[in-house]
């Protein structure tokens, strides 16, 4: 069973070389060979699931050892992985949404030339996750970490030609390159104090090392975390990282690989629970991140960048929860899954709204479509009500959760993480009404495009209807599932504990503030964009408002304080490097040039001056001898 | 034995048949040119000139396997000369850069035909007029200077005794047989013949104030010691004057008078190798002379000079050392450093080697300077090997030509690579092997004379020596430069097809570039055997 | 009189030639100069000779007067072919090469 | 005496380069084809000699020796032997090399007009350029096998005349600058060469000539073999005064120090690898560089051992500087060529931090990290070498949108970029990383400090691959043709193995570790053990 889960990696990483290297002989069928690879994957997943799901609980945990990668002296890296039900959780989720996802993509990227290579990255990007989640060690995952961000970087700029596409592309890479020297640094930090960055020595000996170490290590993790799952403060890559195609910002940028970071902690809760200092920021973190999101969400035109906020605002929930230790574990990753469902479906939505409208993405030029494209509206208007917490489906039960769980942190804190995420739930609510009201309601305002083109709405293809109705399906009905006897929780126990806070408000009082704030929410959108007609145009708004579509200035923010410095520095690294270290060089070498030149004059031409330069040279010589004798 | 009876001189025939042969040939020399015919003359006086030079090369090389460079090392001609290693080694080199030398001379191809007569480098009438109506009508005759090879002849038999010269008499002898035809030689260019009889001039000014201070210098020591023979001398230095007449000892051992004198002397034979602050007269009469003589000259002349310099720093003053070292140091130093410096700026190939030369002349001092005998058979080796690519280098200099006869300013050279890569391909490995780098006779050179100097605890000098490379390698490079990365220009200079003379002058200087860098070991065991001085 | 003197004269000698070298312009005068300082140096060796009571010094003069003679032959050819092409035996109007 | 193989290796491409450099003029493809098959064989006797290594625990340092008299007045023998440091830089240097010279094909052709000059006389440059290149590879090889110090410092010297002249002599096509303009910025840049590694060289060689006359002080004599001055130095024979020791260190590491190059001596490099052709910036970068950093392990260390640990400090705080002056600067340039000279030197920067802060995990990633950084620069800048003859420009605000018209070009390029900037599953990733490990378990903060230089790499090369590769298609790219069979030829291989040494680097781990830990045993110094088991010894 084991030699499973190689195959289960090997199979899409395959797919990406054979995709890659076979060139344009492979255009025609490259898509369908991806996406059987993927299908090949899920079917993998499932059989080891259910080979897990046969054994006792505390049992399921699976290992292989491929080879021994780097071996140095002390420092042993394996190629080895470890399949236990955390990962089995993310392995089910990225095959399952990812095989959706490329089925989605043959009909969404149909008229691309470069459709083959598309599906090479997707592959490599699958691969890549999985890789990050069974890896066995943190330096295997560091592999798949960084390999997700290739694929990432391959796929935000597919669309090279255009350059935002490619700027966007680049900076996810770098910001996520930041957040990768925390991770260096943590395996840094545990190879010097275990002597390994193994997953098991060093979380059951966490406890043997010393406090400070721990918070240094958990540090940064939450880092590296903070870069991929774009967490404040190096969340400003995912919004501009919606310059890829949509089916990528639906299985990368929403479902699987921005919630690594959340896996990451989840992973390393032993280090983090003996370093409560760290879990503290970690909370912080997601509970700014929850609204830094959400408000950026409220303000964004553009449907996918609405999302995108959407997405981070989420994700802070999932940190939130991680932050909080074995109480909020479980119930980060069960948000994850149930986020992964409904915001893939959200995505798949909004890219089927694109597809048939010309590539616009401008809400305010949306309305109405719901006569257009039905089953896009009942499947993105599913995953709207799952995402804003509407009873009974997914979202739900997971963020209620989430709200207990910040609940039962106790005292003031918890207080305020509870009024901070009920905050959130009813943002939620308001900007996903709003993105559902400017995109299927209201009054048509399309207009022809650049080249004159009228869009005519029109529902997409079954390729791609077929995955948003799974996707649905999913989000209705995962919550309920996952919540009954407590499946989900038992699930994960063995992996990452779990605890039982005193919280403070019953359980059913939070389910019932969270509907409450969340009618408020979807009641204060209605208020302000379904009453009247939406103008075509935004208008102007107040400060918070600009500064919110200016992802609340953060590029402002990065670029004064790096991006403009750092052009300085190097700037005048440049001059200096070519005035001054060059310049020493050149300049010595002037200066011979210059003493040779004014020694060169000493010769000229008369022989009488030669004379006295050997008349003064015998005086020098007898001189100097004799004075040698009398020293 | 009754006073007054005249003793007969003994003279070892055999131990000095090297310089006696060539002094003959000299000889015959001036009596071809007094009667032969002037169509015979050219031929006979090269086939006498290089017959001479290799049976003279044929004894030493006898005399050496007959162990008087080691075992049997004696000093001959009543005291006044020594056979010894040093003086067969650096006869040796000698020889063969004499014998280099005269195909250099006899050299015909270069020059265009003056109406109908294959002419050589050296002026068809010296003594006329230059532009005047005698040269014309000398050059239409197709004259030839062939008096050059009795000069050449008499230069090397001068040559020859200064590294034997074991008194000062024939010290100075020497320096004047050696200097004189060396005087006249420059002075006989076919082309641009005033800056030759200008380079003649001051070499010979300076030349004769330079062996005026020598001689003074001879006085003084002879003052000091009452003899002038170097053992005599040198056991007085050393406090040990059981040959001199102890009644006159209150006239000598004036320390005043020695250290003057051997003042005096050493910077007479400074001037002779080239050393700052005696060097002044070494470019304008590199580039004035003609470049065959150049060659010679600068390969030979400083063979013989470091040869009587080593001599006299090793044998008759070993006991100064320590008041002369540090001087030495100075001048080593200065040269060194003013060698290079000077030549970065220089824009003609012939001033440039000079300046090059002046800079060897440093580093050849630092090995001087160890008074060790790894510091003599390193000097010895770096002069064999020194020799053969100045001499290399110099023929090279003949070969590229323009209208107005050798192209020397180095502008000319540009893009010569692209042209005759070959030729190019040989200079630079000359200037290489002067840089200094690895694989040529002048990296194992100058390893020997710095590691000498270091062993003797002179890593000052060492440290100097290696950054005045540095310097040097720059415009070795700049050279090097200019004739590969630059593009040719459409006036340039051509390379001239030599005749075989030449050409062989070339091959066997870069074989030995080579050779020198590559395989050493047995010409340094040829130097170190030799590196014992006779006393 | 003590023969000393000879010595002192001799040095006096040699420097007026050395002076006379580095301060005449006309060729031939410069080489008299040089003359001058050699001629010292035989008087110094003569002087030597007869302090030491040996020959060596007196033989050196001899052979020493020899050469110069030789040096005057060459000197003197060299000074006239340069003065025939340049009409000049100054010494500072052969400066050609410099530098 | 068995078959001298490491002699072998290093007398085929000698042989080689004078079998090409003889090849008449007009014969310029059968010179080229010559060369490579020269070239080939030495792969086949590299390959010979990583066979042969025994990389067992208890096999000998130095193997596959060879020793013959050579210059005894000099106390120098021709003395080979390889350890595992060593065998890994032959086999990258013989591997390499066939590359170049694929790459190179065409790059030394000669100019239509030229070819008008009389035959008897015909410059021929394209059997000098390849003939050069094996020149160069003879010397390499020969001073990564040499044992004893002279013979190294022989080929360490040597070998930069005919790097010189492959500097000097050959370049792009003119591009904006004109023909005049570039020949002249293509000889400062090779005189630049030369003039700094010609002084690093001779002050190597004072520091060579002041080791033999301490080692005639104290031992019988004078001594350039270098493990017979290990075996001194073992039994205590040989105990140099500790400014001694200071000095002739000093002497070695300048001229290692330009060599490798490492700032504030690193100028000569972008100007040489600007200048230069592609395969001749390869040839610097990858091949003559290492020499450099191998010296630093071989003869650094192991001849002045206290000494070097004196010198640490300055030393790691010169790599650092490196690190980040280097990426910084990368960041600046406006010709690629540059561009991928200041990343090397940031690389650099890496090698020698590993190597001096004295760990397994530093000396071991810095040779991985030689050995890495070779193919993954290879393969970047020979694919900044095929576009740039393409349009005849290094400036990278001349290119724009190549993906569109030319994708495998594209496609290459950032796979080299990627493992330039150590792209976890590429070779570069582990030695990059392992030399952070090492580093960080000595020197925390320096650790820190060089993971700086992730972020940075990430930033100048895709900053690089944005500018010329993606957005619009700039004019005069339009019709850009594709990679062609012969340079796909030369780059895939080269993917191919950034790829393997990332996923499977045993087999050259294998070999480098016994290397390593005699290395550090010449320092006298162990790897630190990790904090927990000290807390646990402690308790």
């Amino acid at each position: 069973m084991e030699s499973l889960i190689g195959l289960l990696i090997g199979a899409p990483l395959l797919g990406a070389a054979v995709l890659l290297v076979g060139g344009r002989r492979l255009d025609r069928v490259g898509h369908l060979l991806a996406t059987l690879l993927a299908a090949v994957s899920f079917v993998l997943a499932v059989v080891l699931f259910l080979d897990l799901l046969g054994e006792e609980s505390e049992a399921r945990t699976l290992h292989q050892h491929l080879f021994t990668w780097v071996p140095v002296a002390d420092f042993q890296a394996d190629v080895a992985f470890r399949l236990d039900p955390l990962s089995m959780t993310f392995v089910l989720l990225i095959t399952s949404v990812g095989t959706l996802i490329h089925l989605y993509s043959i009909g969404y990227m149909e008229h691309d030339e470069r459709r083959r290579r598309f599906f090479a990255y997707l592959n490599l990007f699958l691969g890549a996750m999985l890789l990050l989640v069974l890896a066995d060690n943190y330096l295997l995952l560091y592999v798949g970490w960084e390999g997700v961000g290739l694929a990432s970087f391959l796929l935000i700029g597919f669309w090279q030609h255009k350059p935002s596409a490619a700027t966007a592309a680049k900076k996810a890479f770098i910001v996520n390159r930041v957040g990768d020297v925390g991770l260096s640094i943590a395996i840094l930090l545990m190879f010097t104090t275990f002597g390994t960055f193994a997953f098991e020595p060093v979380l059951e000996n966490a406890s043997g090392a010393s406090e400070a170490t721990l918070t240094g290590i958990g540090l940064m993790l939450l880092l590296a975390a903070c870069g991929k799952s774009a967490q404040v403060p190096l969340q400003s890559w995912l919004g501009d990282a919606m310059e890829g195609p949509t089916p990528v910002s639906a299985l990368i940028h929403a479902a699987t690989m921005v919630t690594a970071g959340v896996y990451l902690i989840t992973r390393s809760g032993a280090v983090f629970d003996a370093a409560p200092d760290a879990q503290t920021v970690v909370v912080v973190v997601g509970a700014v991140t929850l609204l830094f999101g959400a408000i950026v969400g409220c303000a964004k035109d553009d449907i996918k960048k609405a999302l995108a906020g959407s997405t981070m605002s989420q994700i802070g929930y999932m940190m939130l929860a991680a932050g909080l230790g074995p109480i909020g574990y479980v119930f980060a990753i069960m948000h994850l899954v149930t986020h992964g469902f409904f915001k893939a479906g959200l995505f798949l939505g909004a890219g089927s709204v694109m597809h048939g409208m010309n590539d616009e993405v401008d809400m305010r030029r949306y309305g109405g479509l719901r006569k257009h494209m039905p089953i896009t509206f009942a499947t993105f208007g599913l995953a709207y009500l799952a995402i804003i917490g509407f009873p009974y489906l997914s979202g739900f039960f997971s963020k209620d959760e989430i709200i207990y769980a910040g609940f039962s942190k106790g005292g003031t804190e918890g207080w305020i993480l509870g009024g901070v995420m009920l905050l959130g739930a009813a943002l939620t609510a308001y900007y996903m009404t709003r993105i559902m009201l400017l995109t299927f309601f209201g009054e048509k305002r399309w207009q022809p495009d650049a080249s004159g083109h009228e869009p005519h709405p029109h529902e997409s293809p079954l390729t791609m209807t077929i995955p948003m109705i799974i996707l649905a399906f999913g989000s209705v009905g995962a919550g309920f599932f996952f919540d009954l006897n407590e499946n989900f929780v038992h699930w994960l126990e063995p992996v990452t504990g779990l605890e039982h806070g005193d919280s403070p408000v019953a359980h059913g009082t939070v389910g019932i503030a969270a509907t409450a704030v969340m009618v408020l929410g979807v009641a204060g959108a209605w208020w302000q964009y379904g009453r009247r007609p939406v103008p075509a145009v935004a208008p102007q708004g107040r400060f918070l408002t600009r500064a919110a579509r200016r992802d609340l200035l953060q590029d402002d923010f990065n670029h004064a304080a790096f991006v403009r410095p750092g052009n300085y520095l190097t700037r005048g690294l440049v001059y200096l490097d070519h005035k001054l270290v060059d310049g020493v060089v050149n300049g010595t070498a002037a200066a011979f040039g210059g003493a040779s030149g004014r020694l060169r004059r000493v010769q000229n031409g008369f022989a009488r001056s030669y004379a006295v330069s050997m008349f003064g040279g015998a005086v020098l010589l007898v001189a100097a001898t004799l004075l040698m004798r009398a020293v | 034995m009754n006073p007054g009876e005249l003793q007969a001189p003994v003279i070892e025939w055999a131990a000095l048949s090297p310089s006696l042969i060539v002094f003959g040939a000299a000889i015959i020399g001036v009596l071809i040119e007094a009667f032969a015919p002037r169509s015979v003359r050219y031929t006979a006086e090269v086939v006498l000139g290089a017959l001479a030079l290799v049976s003279a090369f044929a004894a030493v090389v006898v005399l050496a396997s007959d162990g008087h460079a080691t075992s049997e090392a004696q000093v001959a001609g009543m005291g006044s000369l020594a056979v010894d290693g040093p003086a067969l080694f650096l006869q040796g080199v000698i020889l063969l850069v004499g014998l280099v030398g005269v195909f250099l001379f006899a050299e015909r191809r270069l020059e265009p035909a003056a109406h109908g007569a294959a002419v050589d480098s050296f002026a068809a009438q010296p003594a006329a007029v230059p532009g005047g109506p005698a040269e014309r009508e000398a050059v239409k005759a197709g004259h030839t200077t062939t008096e050059i090879f009795p000069l050449l002849l008499f230069a090397i038999g001068g040559m020859l005794l200064f590294p034997m010269a074991n008194d000062l008499l024939v010290l100075f002898i020497a320096l004047e047989v050696l200097s004189l035809p060396l005087y006249l030689l420059c002075a006989l260019a076919r082309r641009r013949r005033l800056l030759s009889q200008e380079a003649a001039l001051k070499y010979f000014l300076l030349g004769a104030f330079a062996s005026a201070f020598l001689l003074f210098g001879i006085a003084m020591l002879y003052g000091y010691a009452g003899t002038v023979s170097y053992s005599g001398i040198a056991d007085v230095v050393s406090g040990d004057p059981a040959s001199v007449n102890p009644g006159l000892a209150a006239t000598m051992g004036n320390d005043a008078l020695l250290l003057i004198g051997g003042a005096m002397i050493t910077m007479g034979l400074l001037f002779k190798v080239g050393a700052v602050p005696f060097h002044m007269w070494t470019p304008d009469v590199y580039q004035g002379a003609p470049t065959p003589v150049t060659g010679f000259m600068a390969a030979a002349t400083k063979v013989a000079a470091f040869g009587a310099l080593l001599r006299l720093l090793y044998v008759v003053l070993p006991g100064l050392r320590w008041d002369w070292e540090p001087v030495l140091w100075g001048v080593a130093i200065a040269s060194m450093v003013a060698g290079a410096v000077i030549a970065i700026t220089q824009t003609d190939v012939k001033r440039l080697l000079a300046y090059s030369s002046i800079a060897h002349a440093g580093f050849i001092l630092a090995g001087v300077v160890a008074v060790t005998e790894d510091g003599v058979s390193s000097v010895l080796f770096y002069l064999a090997a020194y020799s053969f690519v100045t001499l290399g280098a110099f023929a090279v200099v003949t070969l590229v030509r323009d209208a107005g006869g050798e192209a020397t300013h180095l502008s000319k050279w540009a893009g010569l690579g692209r042209r005759s890569p070959l030729l190019a391909a040989v200079f630079a490995l000359f200037l290489l092997a002067f840089a200094g780098i690895p694989l040529t006779s002048g990296f194992s050179g100058k390893f020997a004379v710095f590691r000498a100097a270091a062993d003797a605890g002179a890593m000052g000098l060492v440290i100097v020596g290696v950054l005045a490379s540095a310097v040097a390698a720059f415009f070795y490079v700049r050279v090097i430069v200019l004739m590969f990365f630059s593009e040719p220009k459409a006036d340039g200079p051509s390379v001239v097809i030599p005749s075989p003379l030449t050409m062989s002058v070339v091959a066997l200087a870069a074989a030995v570039t080579v050779v020198l860098g590559v395989a050493p070991q047995f010409f340094l065991d040829l130097a170190s055997d030799a590196g014992m001085f006779v006393r | 009189m003590s023969p000393e003197n000879y010595l002192y004269l001799a040095a006096l000698l040699f420097t007026l030639g050395a002076c006379g070298v580095l301060l005449r312009r006309n060729a031939i005068v410069v080489f008299m100069c040089v003359e001058l300082m050699l001629n010292a140096a035989n008087l110094a060796l003569v002087t030597f000779s007869r302090m030491h009571g040996n020959l060596d010094g007196q033989i050196m003069a001899f052979f020493v007067m020899v050469v110069a003679a030789a040096e005057v032959v060459v000197g003197l050819a060299i000074i006239v072919t340069v003065y025939r092409s340049r009409h000049s035996a100054s010494v500072d109007d052969a400066s050609l090469m410099k530098l | 005496m068995s078959f001298p193989l490491l002699t072998a290796t290093a007398l085929t491409p000698a042989i080689g380069a004078i079998v090409t450099a003889a090849v008449p003029s007009a014969r310029r493809t059968a010179a080229k084809w010559i060369a490579l098959a020269f070239s080939l064989a030495t792969v086949g006797f590299a390959a010979a000699i990583v066979l042969r290594f025994d990389t067992d625990a208890g096999a000998d340092r130095y193997q596959l020796t060879e020793s013959r008299s050579w210059i005894e007045d000099f106390g120098v023998r021709y003395e080979l032997g390889v350890d595992g440091i060593g065998v890994a830089m032959i086999a990258l240097t013989a591997v390499l090399i066939p590359f170049l010279i694929g790459a190179g094909w065409n790059d030394a052709d000669p100019k239509e007009d030229e070819d008008e000059a009389p035959a008897s006389r015909r410059w021929r440059p394209t059997q000098g350029f390849f003939a050069l290149i094996l020149a160069v590879e003879a010397m390499v090889v020969l001073s990564f096998a040499a044992t004893d110090i002279f013979l190294f410092y022989i080929f360490f010297e040597a070998m930069l005349i005919p790097m010189y002249f492959l500097i000097g002599g050959f370049g792009d096509r003119a591009g904006e600058q004109g023909e005049e303009g570039q020949a002249r910025q293509r000889s400062y840049a090779a005189v630049k060469f030369l003039l700094y590694n010609l002084v690093g060289g001779l002050v190597m060689l004072a520091a060579l000539i002041g080791l033999y006359v301490a080692t005639a002080d104290q031992l019988e004599v004078g001594t350039f073999s270098l493990q017979a001055i290990l075996e001194a130095r073992g039994s205590g024979e040989l105990d140099l005064a500790t400014s001694t020791e200071r000095w002739l260190f000093l002497g070695f590491f300048v001229a290692f120090a330009i060599k490798a190059p490492l700032w504030p001596v690193h100028t000569w490099l972008p100007n040489a690898m600007g200048e230069s052709t592609a395969p001749v910036a390869v040839l610097i970068t990858a091949v003559v560089d290492k020499v450099g950093t191998f010296a630093m392990l071989r003869f650094c260390l192991g001849l002045f051992p206290e000494a070097s640990e004196w010198a640490t400090p300055v030393v790691i705080t010169l790599a650092l500087v490196s690190i980040i002056y280097g990426a910084l600067l990368a960041l600046g340039q406006r010709d690629m060529k540059r561009l991928i000279a200041y990343a090397s030197i940031s690389h650099f920067g890496f090698i020698v931090l590993g190597i001096f802060v004295m760990t397994s995990q530093g000396q071991g990633g810095a040779t991985l990290y030689m050995i890495n950084h070779g193919i993954a620069t290879a393969a970047l800048m020979l694919v900044a070498g095929f576009l740039i003859s393409r349009r005849g420009s290094r400036l990278i605000s001349d290119y724009g949108g190549v993906q569109k018209t030319a994708p495998v070009l594209a496609g290459t390029f950032l796979i080299g970029g990627l493992g330039t900037l150590s792209l976890p599953g590429t070779g570069p990733f582990i030695s990059e990383f392992l030399v952070l490990v090492g580093t960080f378990s000595r020197y925390e903060v320096a650790g820190i400090i060089a993971c700086a230089g992730i972020v940075l790499a990430a930033l100048y090369v895709l900053v690089l691959y944005q500018r010329t590769m993606t957005g619009p298609v700039k004019p005069g790219l339009e019709k850009l043709p594709d990679l062609r069979v012969r340079e796909l030829a030369v780059v895939a291989p080269l993917i191919a193995l950034l790829i393997f040494l990332g996923v499977y680097p045993q087999p050259l781990t294998d070999i480098v570790n016994p290397a390593v830990e005699h290395t550090l045993s010449d320092v006298d110094q162990t790897d630190p053990a990790p904090h927990l088991e000290e807390v646990e010894a402690g308790q």
